[in-house]
């Protein structure tokens, strides 16, 4: 078994559902011979040609929407938005088409699309090449999003992404796309969506997380560990539809909870992740979930922006005001 | 080479039955007398169709309603160059070329009734339901065109629009990207001069619609829309390079909003019914009226038969629709994804709980 | 004092600031001759002229995008999209540019621009036109949002907006354009933004809304009241910045709370709100705060929609839940 | 009138220089030799700056940056082409234009290398940052243009554009609602003939840039990017008419990347050397450099003047960006409304107590 990083994982994932299935196809700005601007896509127009790896126009609203027409004629497209930051102008085709359309036929048309969407910030990037807007899409019903955290993960989410009858934004965390190696098979498996994963299990505090932040969070428990308190980790994978059992599960067992994110706090994720835990677990709760994620100010560009992302010790903050309550 | 001209473009214009019935006989697409009439017959059903939604949104038994008055011949002519196996993407103005492709009439009394069953296409007919966004179906259409190239289909995709919709972005995107892929799509704009009430001198201040389309490297023409056989002359001879791989093509309809905007809106605030008067003369079904009669494929005997089956195809429609039992609030949960997942399945729940207690207490 | 509904209350605030204010002007589809669809802007274009009330092509984005470079060269525009479901395609004017602007530039370019927007549903209008999406907004970054509830509220606000530094979305419940009638002051006057207002106090349990959603909330209340609970309301107006103080106060003292919204339950405003209780009032708290929302579907067509839209009803369930807890 | 031709466009090309530095007197623009001396000096300074940029980034002194080698005459002489009253708005590509504006170079620097106070254009400078989101500077800048034009001051604006940002919608609204207003716009689009990997025959099927034009209602022409005087000639009427209420112009500068799309880059992955090499041949400033010699306006003495000059601004600029405090954190909270709200003021006030505590540890 190879160890992979995370862009080598995903493009291993693309591979393979090209090859088995001649319908899934990739579309997007870089994606053919480049192989991508990150190479996620790297050596797929080889082998399957430019009917099948499309460089496009500079078109975000286009390549979202070209991307549904494919999909309701039975295609499985995968469409790459270069950075979250260019995704705007794709929100009118995403929620006023992709996520409708199901609904809006009574189920006479379907959209079997995945967007590929590299997002966060951590990595020196330029202006608007550093945002996480994960929000955007879970609040919009009728899509579904998903964030792998590790190399294995990213495999067998895209798989099941790939899959799924219905559009999915992959959310893909640039921070990590090189910066981890990880075991992943060779051959076929999935991770299936809408499942959390409890990623080392604890009885002191529940830290949830996802994507690139799963790294802090572990630093922090390594250190929290140290100091005697077993933190029990669960990475969502799939932010819609949210597993509210597995955190709900243990945060009763913990009565603590540090929910960790990028994007700013407000209308964020972590909020939905509190409210769900106050209406399911709130006589459990011995102190406030705490949320350590990003400002509610534009993320900065690379000068600053290690002041904006959460890191280990805002974490561990967070989980002492949890203790110290 | 200093200065010179390196490209040159022009627009032409199609008429081929004008405003008093008479055809260019060369120009005229080779129909026969039944398809003829059957021309005649589907814009005589559009207009009855149209009237009666009217009335009944008046009546309070329709919500908000937009009018075809006056543009039957651009959907009619256009919709019947289709085939079966093509695909075509309305916007919100063209249940005149979704009766003509074959979509019940029931179906778009539904939708204005406020009914999402109503843009449940039938299975076997490659529709695409109303789209409300203005120019948003145009990339969807090019998605599909170029799908069915991907997998060697060969048919085509006809994308309706109005005129206001060559403002959005999304008009000029779609556009481009099937210029640039080639795809067999052809897209048919219903230049009806207003966009609820802005005229198109304030959409654009291009003097033709078609010429936008040298933008994206690909035909651009101007049709006479009030004319059925121009605009089928124009659209079939499209569709067919379409299939045959000959790439996209714009073809502008010229043609007049007769009515107001739609039910919840009044033209005479912003209009001149002068205007309107001028057009009423270039009326589309008139005129082949006078080609039919000229022909003597017209009479008093045939119009009355004519009309009175169209009353009866929407009357019948009328009272199917409204024979419906109401759709089940179940559905708003069941059709989001095709699991339902868990947090909506307790939603669901919840809603089901606090509906029977409610239904009790009625 | 005449009685006004918010339409003629909102017109009548567009009329005197532009007469006070020459750089205040107003663009939009069909905002000029037909007065804007829903003759929010009736009679502005015999006083102003077409240079002041300008009809543009259908062009969401280039709307957005046209009146933020007029808002920085010194004018005050106010930019009309028509419905809330044609946003979309102005999002990413709105979060790249709009909100963005004041901090990228630091300072040297601002942008005092407000963005009219008729939102929500209950008006039985076709598809598309029914939404209350106010999350995307108060997620991002360097813009403010403002919700008004009557028509006294949309006077004060809309000022307060335009006179705004920053970029605002103002957002107008479309169900009660004209279903109340209030006095309305003919005289200038404003509402401050980012300070929320207790409607009626009470100490049983606060009810938290805003916008249309505010009668049913009424409504629920005066049945509790016989019921002999006396619940304290308040009325968020702004929902970005969000007025956390007053919440909190209001929660300390009554110890339940429920928040009703339109939008959809996952990362709506109410998940935001629920948050921040958690965060400075867990304590005070006897039941888990409740949500009173939209369903994490499509709003549906009219035909369904109150089935979807929080009514008098389900603000009193969940306030029993509250209760019985 | 059944089929005829209604409206004819054509497009024109402008060259003046040739490649060997030829030029054609009579459409020389009226500069005396100071000012083309002073467009020869800033495209040198262009490009020693762009040098510069490439090797800080491969020492790690600067993040990422997009190189304009083998663009300078589309810069310098449109840039040139303004008053200090005009708006400018450049894309992300535009260096050689912001320094002829009287940007200062250490700005360039520091944005590049993660710093916003790099785009805190100085007060009395009319331009806007650099935008990254491409294509979305253009309706910003129609609505500067049109703001200008209510205010009655006489002035235009200068929009820039790559090649790749024609195929964005916001390029399509942004011209389509500048032709609507007339709005006092030139919009600059650099074709360099490649959107990072993506060549121009995959961004759109239209042959030339400059016919997207028509789809506007105002006239578009395409002109040798590389040369300065086509350039400055095109720009400067364009912009003479703008002010003069004359409505807005799209110049396509013909031009070519020679250099990897940024430094995070490699060009050798998606196209040929022969290209890029027949691209070298048609150079900018050799082409200058060759007139002003045959002129008598360029030796080896001049030549080490402009030079070192421009060596010695850059490196002074160099000095000056990296000699700067590191930019506070608090910037972040302090710059996103006007006045801190409550709850962000919290925010930054958590912040402050977690980096104080970290500061301390460290
Ligand atoms: C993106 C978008 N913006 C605004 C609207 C509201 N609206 C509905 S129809 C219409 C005018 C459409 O004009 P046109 O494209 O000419 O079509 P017509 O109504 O004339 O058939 C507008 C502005 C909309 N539906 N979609
Ligand atoms: C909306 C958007 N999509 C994608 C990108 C990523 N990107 C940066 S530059 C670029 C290519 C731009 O090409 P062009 O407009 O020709 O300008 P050039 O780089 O050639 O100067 C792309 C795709 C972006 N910045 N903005
Ligand atoms: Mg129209
Ligand atoms: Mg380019």
């Amino acid at each position: 078994m190879a160890k992979l990083t995370v862009v080598e994982a995903i493009n291993l994932a693309l591979k393979q559902e090209m090859e088995k299935d001649h319908r899934v196809l990739i579309l997007g700005e870089d994606v053919g011979k480049n192989g991508g601007v990150f190479r996620v896509t790297q050596g797929l127009l080889d082998i399957f040609g430019e009917a099948r790896v499309m460089d496009t126009p500079l078109s975000e609203s286009a390549i979202a929407g070209v991307a549904i027409g494919m999909a309701i004629y039975g295609l499985r497209p995968i469409a790459e938005i270069q950075f979250e930051g260019f995704v705007y102008a794709a929100m009118e085709q995403i929620a006023n088409h992709a996520g409708r359309i199901r609904t809006r036929s009574r189920g006479r048309y379907h959209c079997p699309l995945v967007v590929r969407l590299p997002y966060g910030g951590g990595i020196r990037a330029p202006e608007h090449h550093s945002d996480s807007n994960e929000t955007y899409f879970v609040h919009t019903p009728g899509i579904k999003v998903v964030v792998p955290s590790t190399p294995y993960e990213a495999k067998g989410l895209l798989i099941s992404a790939i899959r799924d009858p219905d559009p999915v934004i992959f959310m893909e965390p640039k921070k990590i796309y090189r910066s981890l190696r990880e075991e992943v098979p060779e051959d076929e498996y999935i991770v299936p969506l809408g499942e959390a994963r409890i990623v080392q299990e604890g009885t002191g505090i529940t830290l949830i997380t996802w994507g690139a932040m799963l790294q802090p969070t572990l630093q922090a428990a390594a250190l929290m560990e140290k100091n005697g308190t077993k933190a029990e980790i669960i990475d969502l994978r799939t932010l819609s539809p949210l597993d509210s059992e597995t955190i709900i599960a243990s945060v009763k067992k913990t009565h603590r909870a540090v929910v960790v994110h990028e994007a700013p706090a407000t209308c964020g994720v972590g909020a939905e992740i509190v409210a769900r835990i106050n209406e399911k677990a709130l006589v459990y709760l011995e102190a406030p979930v705490q949320r350590v994620t990003g400002f509610d100010t534009i993320m900065p560009l690379p000068k600053l922006e290690k002041y904006y992302l959460p890191d280990a010790g805002r974490v561990i903050e967070a989980a002492n005001r949890t203790v110290n309550f | 080479m200093p200065k010179q001209v390196i490209e040159t473009f022009s627009v032409e214009w199609l008429q081929i039955l004008d405003e008093d019935g008479n055809c260019d006989e060369e120009l005229r697409p080779s129909l026969d007398n039944e398809q003829v009439k059957k021309l005649y017959e589907s814009m005589v059903l559009a207009r009855t169709f149209d009237d009666k939604a009217f009335k009944l949104q008046r009546e309070g038994r329709l919500g908000t309603y937009a009018s075809i008055l006056g543009q039957e011949a651009a959907q009619v002519g256009s919709a019947y160059a289709l085939r079966p196996t093509d695909w075509m993407f309305p916007a919100f103005r063209e249940p005149g070329a979704s009766f003509v492709r074959g979509l019940p009439m029931r179906m778009i009394f539904q939708y204005w009734a406020g009914d999402e069953r109503g843009s449940q296409i039938p299975e076997g007919l490659n529709d695409f339901p109303i789209t409300i966004p203005v120019a948003t179906q145009i990339p969807i259409a090019v998605g599909v065109a170029l799908a069915a190239k991907a997998k060697g289909d060969a048919i085509a995709v006809m994308a309706y629009m109005g005129d206001g919709a060559t403002s959005k972005g999304d008009f000029h995107e779609g556009l481009n990207f099937a210029g640039v892929f080639a795809a067999p799509v052809v897209f048919v704009c219903q230049n009806n001069q207003w966009a609820i009430s802005v005229p198109l001198k304030r959409q654009t201040a291009s003097r033709t619609l078609a010429q936008k389309a040298f933008a994206y490297g690909f035909p651009g023409v101007q049709v006479d829309g009030n004319d059925v056989f121009a605009v089928y002359r124009a659209t079939s001879e499209a569709l067919m390079r379409a299939r045959e791989g000959g790439g996209p093509t714009f073809i502008e309809c010229l043609t007049y909003r007769l009515g107001d905007h739609t039910t919840a809106d009044d033209a005479s605030r912003y209009r001149s019914p002068e205007q309107v008067e001028q057009w009423k003369k270039k009326d589309p079904i008139e005129r082949l009226r006078k080609y039919l009669e000229k022909g003597g494929l017209w009479n008093k005997a045939y119009d009355q038969a004519v009309s009175s089956q169209a009353k009866e195809k929407v009357e019948s429609a009328v009272h199917e629709e409204e024979s419906l039992p109401p759709p089940d609030p179940l559905d708003m949960f069941r059709f989001t994804y095709q699991d339902l997942p868990a947090d909506l399945r307790e939603q669901m729940e919840g809603f089901v709980n606090t509906n029977g207690r409610r239904d009790q207490r009625e």
